[in-house]
């Protein structure tokens, strides 16, 4: 379903899920390319969490996310020409250039760490909370991380934290390990975690635990509005985890378009390849949502590809923006130690 | 001036700090150990309820909620007990705090502070005895701080909570009796080492409780004949080098007593750094005293032995002399 | 309820628990007389744990425990002499006096590493399974450790390890909270913990848990006897946790004797300052266990006065040989870094 | 002898150690990174299911259980992918593992060893490019190893396993493609310094990948006269002092380069070594290249003007020989 939103902000929605999906095959493309070097990570296929999730959020709260954090800043209305002159590790990145793809971290946008170490910002997103909540003026802190996380200590001991100390953060918790290569239906989320489902072990520290189907975006910005809602009414902590299918192009350590994104490709997608065709057809959110804003008469498909086309545009734009811009000087390795 | 007791001066600067800025919170309580004085902190907690938290044992949870909250505007004051017990928290300290303010290009600070109380403490063996402060000058982005004396665990304390930079604060519970004079006034400027008593045959370079022996040795040397500088770099990050080669240059002989282990230790990094800056004035090998490198022994003997003893200072300034 | 078993094993529990009474509360008094410096943890209250837990176990099962070992140490039949002679940092100390009270650690009673970290020995104690499971001969691990370990995040680490790869290893709770200072009763176990009862942890990792009274020793027995059979049969971790009130001699940092035990304090604790009286009347597993074996009739008093005795005899040859032994040489402090 | 790839001989000891010793086990599996010789450990996994273990995101849970299986009688290899996940680990490391030989009295031993790849890897940034060996230097206890060879993986790698101690074996993935001579032959002695290349002007202690920079350098300045002998500890722990000061007393000018950062870092403590035990053979200052005091950047010309290029070594090495 969509969510229950005019058709502004459903646009809005749509042309940021757009937005991401176009930046990270074009990141892809350029990869292959040659033309930047180090490891990244897309967002392609949670795109139905991230722009419904964080589409809730006030300009105050603060986020905090990890390695896949390209989508999260893009939804947030980050600038993508910022963004990828970071991942090339050019001056006008977000973060000088200094930071890169896992570390991009727009202050300006409210995000406050996005760390490469896997379950790394939890108990920095409590902290957040915590001052938050000493300030007590309904801002909220927000952890962006994915399944794997719950398996680092550090995860449990902030439920606890959280828990105990009525802290208001949302622990968004994207699970893209759905049908995940080895899993059983039904088994284990992720082939090595023993509590699954999931929510058990937020539950376990008193903290209320919703389970949701990532790839549709109508119900994610529900039970995330009233999730938000109650944490920054002073209810405490909010696990959600939101369950996609691993976008196929990213089942190896570096990522393949096999079946670049269109508007045609949401009823059609007999022209990808056999082995993804099932991907795009079933699993994927932003399809889903563009079929979606057209059966419920909201666009016709005209007008969805008039926002594509301005979305790739806004692309290129951002790509020669960002390949203008030069490395940082020398003496910037040095600055930025200590204040 | 006034004389207080160290434990005194240093409650004074906690009370102070809570007092004149609401944005610091402390997280954890035990600053003053097993010690009687702890009770005196229960003062502190009952005048600002909101402002002390009580913890779990949760190192790792909660250094990293600490440096989020400094993330997101507080002054939090946060107490992990032990030196040993900083490693529980490591990844947060190391992998997060030391690094947002670079990593983010300059846009994000982490004003928390880290407080602890290390070294050599009379029974507390292998895990209760870590100086944890060599491994973190090895991680760039931390302040280290190390006061020695009841007026520095005052200025210094003030400085750490002032300053917009994650800083490790390392005290030492063989201090707490320590009498000595602490100004009515204010900060201590991190990075200003301090010339514990002049002195113009040796410079005996020393921190933490060890500066207390050093200082006992000086005095015992001066009936030999033997006129020991004692400095104290009171930071390591920053690290004042001024202070010290002026008086490497005026003395050209060294020793450097310390309570970390002696491999990569801080009498390591800072024989090596005299050692660049100035070879020319050296006339004989810099002698290090630090912490045998061996785990920390229970037995009492044992862990005397290990330590940067007067003893073991004594000798080496003789050697140095010689 | 006494453990179903027969009266010579019966009467050595009750030895057992004597001797570690007897021994906790003359150490604390050589405390008092300034005889040894350091701190130190006793296990007065918790003998109704130790003692049964400790007896279903095979010579070559492997044990960890934390600062709070002692009564461990004597369950499996440690010498107090040299348990003693370590905690004084002696050389006849079972670890020649480099560990002392919190490390003390007799291999060849299968310990193989006391930890003052808290929740330091989990990690381990999965390990020596997993050897023992790779070995497969039916020998377990068994990890000692109290309420307070479940903060750490090393333990949902470790039950997540042990619950995936079912390694034999049992994880024995001793919580020693129940109705502690500040606690609501039913409330959180610990003032620190949201996740409640603590079984609640394991579980959340499949592992099944127990909660049992830990002062009645036949229930503790009854309930592991069970459990230890299951993990050496190959069914993988189990947790139990056994309830039991904090001795309040041992409320501050320093533990105090408020009341020294005897055979007649079973029966009769009007002599014990009043508020600690209740203690010793509902709460002690020793004396329980005493007033079981005579309303069993296994015993009279004067028998249980007999083996009294005995065990404060051998209490004093213990702190004899302590003290007789001398301090290590100081070569010894640069010996056993590495083998 | 045959020559072989880096890659190829470690993987060829990581076979031959799961042939020869069934205690072998290998909970981890990223001993090649995200290069494509990973393919190739498949058949490691292949060959020995029930001895090779994916262990989940949990560093510090795995490596206290690789020590606790180690405890209890066989020899894990663990693996922490990189360097600064070794962080996550650090107490079970640092408080259990080194300390447990001690702290038993010599009772119970732990031959463990802990696996990564270390340092500046080419966009790593702050957070995956980290190098603890300065820091567990400090940590008594741990053996402390690092390749630059194919013969020197495949010879450490079984020693280390073969050692009763717990052992941290530093690697570094830009060595991979370095070809090289391996002997049939077996272990390499912990403890052992290497020469690297022989010299008679100045002696260029390097470690790790920094080896291979160190030689190139060699070769480049012997045009200009200056000929460099090149040694390599290859173990810090334990550290074959003798090897290098009969080196420095046949040059009498040190440079060190090393990649961890230079406060506290691995040189510094070897500087420090050295001009303890051979001052009155230096005929000037020890040069240290080592990382810059600064987190890693990411952007590639920074992270390459931090770390100890072979144009900051070749800058060193001619100063020292001036
Ligand atoms: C502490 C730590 N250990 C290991 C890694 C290597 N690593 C990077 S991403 C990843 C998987 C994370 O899975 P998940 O949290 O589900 O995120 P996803 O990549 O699926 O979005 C791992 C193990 C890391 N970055 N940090
Ligand atoms: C990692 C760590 N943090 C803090 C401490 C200090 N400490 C010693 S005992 C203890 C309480 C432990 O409680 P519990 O596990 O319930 O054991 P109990 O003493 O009640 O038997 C604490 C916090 C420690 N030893 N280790
Ligand atoms: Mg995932
Ligand atoms: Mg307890």
């Amino acid at each position: 379903m969509l969510p229950a939103i005019s058709k502004e902000p459903l646009l809005d929605q749509c042309r940021r899920m757009l937005l991401i999906r176009h930046f990270e095959e074009r990141l892809i493309g350029l990869h292959h390319e040659g033309r930047f070097r180090g490891h990244y990570h897309v967002y392609i296929g949670q795109e139905g969490t991230g722009v419904p999730a964080i589409s809730l959020l006030r300009p105050d709260d603060l986020l905090f996310s990890t390695h896949r954090n390209h989508g999260h800043i893009l939804a947030r209305g980050g600038d993508p020409g910022r963004l990828l002159a970071e991942i090339l590790g050019r001056r006008d990145g977000y973060n000088r250039g200094k930071g890169g793809s896992f570390h991009t971290s727009p202050r300006e946008l409210g995000f406050l760490q996005c760390s490469g170490v896997v379950g790394g910002i939890l108990p920095l997103g409590a902290g957040a909370a915590y001052a938050a909540k000493s300030r007590g003026a309904g801002q909220i802190a927000v952890c962006l991380f994915g399944d794997g996380a719950l398996e680092e200590g550090a995860i449990p001991e902030t439920f606890n934290l959280a828990s105990l100390w009525k802290l208001p953060v949302l622990f968004l918790c994207e699970n893209n390990g759905k049908y995940g290569a080895g899993n059983a239906v039904g088994a284990a989320q992720s082939s090595t975690m023993a509590a699954y489902p999931l929510t058990d072990l937020p539950q376990a520290y008193k903290i209320p635990a919703v389970q949701v189907d990532g790839t549709d975006a109508g119900v994610v910005h529900e039970t995330l509005r009233e999730n938000i809602d109650a944490i920054r009414s002073g209810a405490g902590p909010r696990f959600i985890e939101t369950l996609t299918v691993r976008w196929p192009g990213s089942e190896t350590n570096w990522p393949v378009v096999k079946a670049p994104t269109t508007v045609e490709l949401a009823w059609d997608a007999s022209g990808a390849p056999e082995d993804v065709r099932d991907w795009y057809r079933n699993s994927d959110p932003l399809l889903r949502f563009m079929r979606e804003l057209v059966e419920n008469g909201h666009v016709d498909r005209d007008e969805l590809e008039a926002i594509n086309r301005s979305v790739t545009e806004q692309i290129s734009a951002a790509v020669d923006f960002a390949f203008d811009s030069p490395y940082p000087d020398l003496a910037e390795a040095e600055t930025d130690v200590f204040v | 001036m006034r004389n207080l007791k160290y434990h005194e001066a240093k409650l004074e600067a906690l009370r102070e700090l809570m007092e004149e800025d609401e944005r610091v919170h402390l997280i954890g309580g035990t600053f003053f150990s097993l010690s009687p004085h702890r009770l005196k902190f229960a003062a502190i907690e009952k005048a600002w309820p909101d402002r002390v938290a009580a913890p779990p044992i949760s190192e790792l949870g909660f250094c990293g909620l600490a440096t989020g909250a400094a993330m997101a505007g507080l002054r939090p004051v946060v107490d992990v007990t032990t030196g040993s017990f900083l490693f529980e928290a490591w990844p947060q300290v190391v992998n997060e705090a030391a690094n947002v303010l670079y990593m983010s290009g300059g846009q994000v600070r982490a004003p928390v502070v880290f407080h602890m109380l290390h070294g050599l403490r009379g029974g507390g063996a292998a895990q209760h005895s870590g100086s944890p402060q060599a491994m973190l000058w090895n991680c760039p982005g931390l302040e280290i701080v190390l006061p020695s004396s009841p007026r520095d665990v005052k200025g210094l304390l003030k400085a750490a909570v002032a300053s917009d930079n994650p800083t490790v604060f390392v005290d030492h519970s063989n201090l707490f009796e320590t009498e000595g004079p602490v100004p009515d006034g204010d900060r201590i400027p991190l990075g200003q080492a301090d010339v514990k008593r002049p002195g113009a045959d040796v410079t005996l370079i020393a921190t933490s409780f060890t500066v207390q022996r050093a200082l006992a040795v000086a005095e015992a040397l001066a009936s030999d004949g033997i006129d020991v500088e004692v400095v104290d770099p009171r930071t390591l990050v920053p690290f004042d080098l001024d202070t010290i080669m002026a008086s490497v240059e005026k003395t050209g002989r060294v020793v450097i007593a310390d309570e970390t282990h002696q491999s990569c230790g801080v009498a390591a990094e800072i024989a090596a750094r005299i050692a660049e800056s100035g070879f020319d004035h050296l006339k004989g090998p810099i002698r290090r005293v630090a912490t045998l490198d061996v785990p920390v022994p229970y037995s009492q003997p044992l862990e005397e032995y290990i330590g940067p003893s007067e003893e073991r200072i004594a000798r080496a300034v003789r050697e140095a002399t010689r």
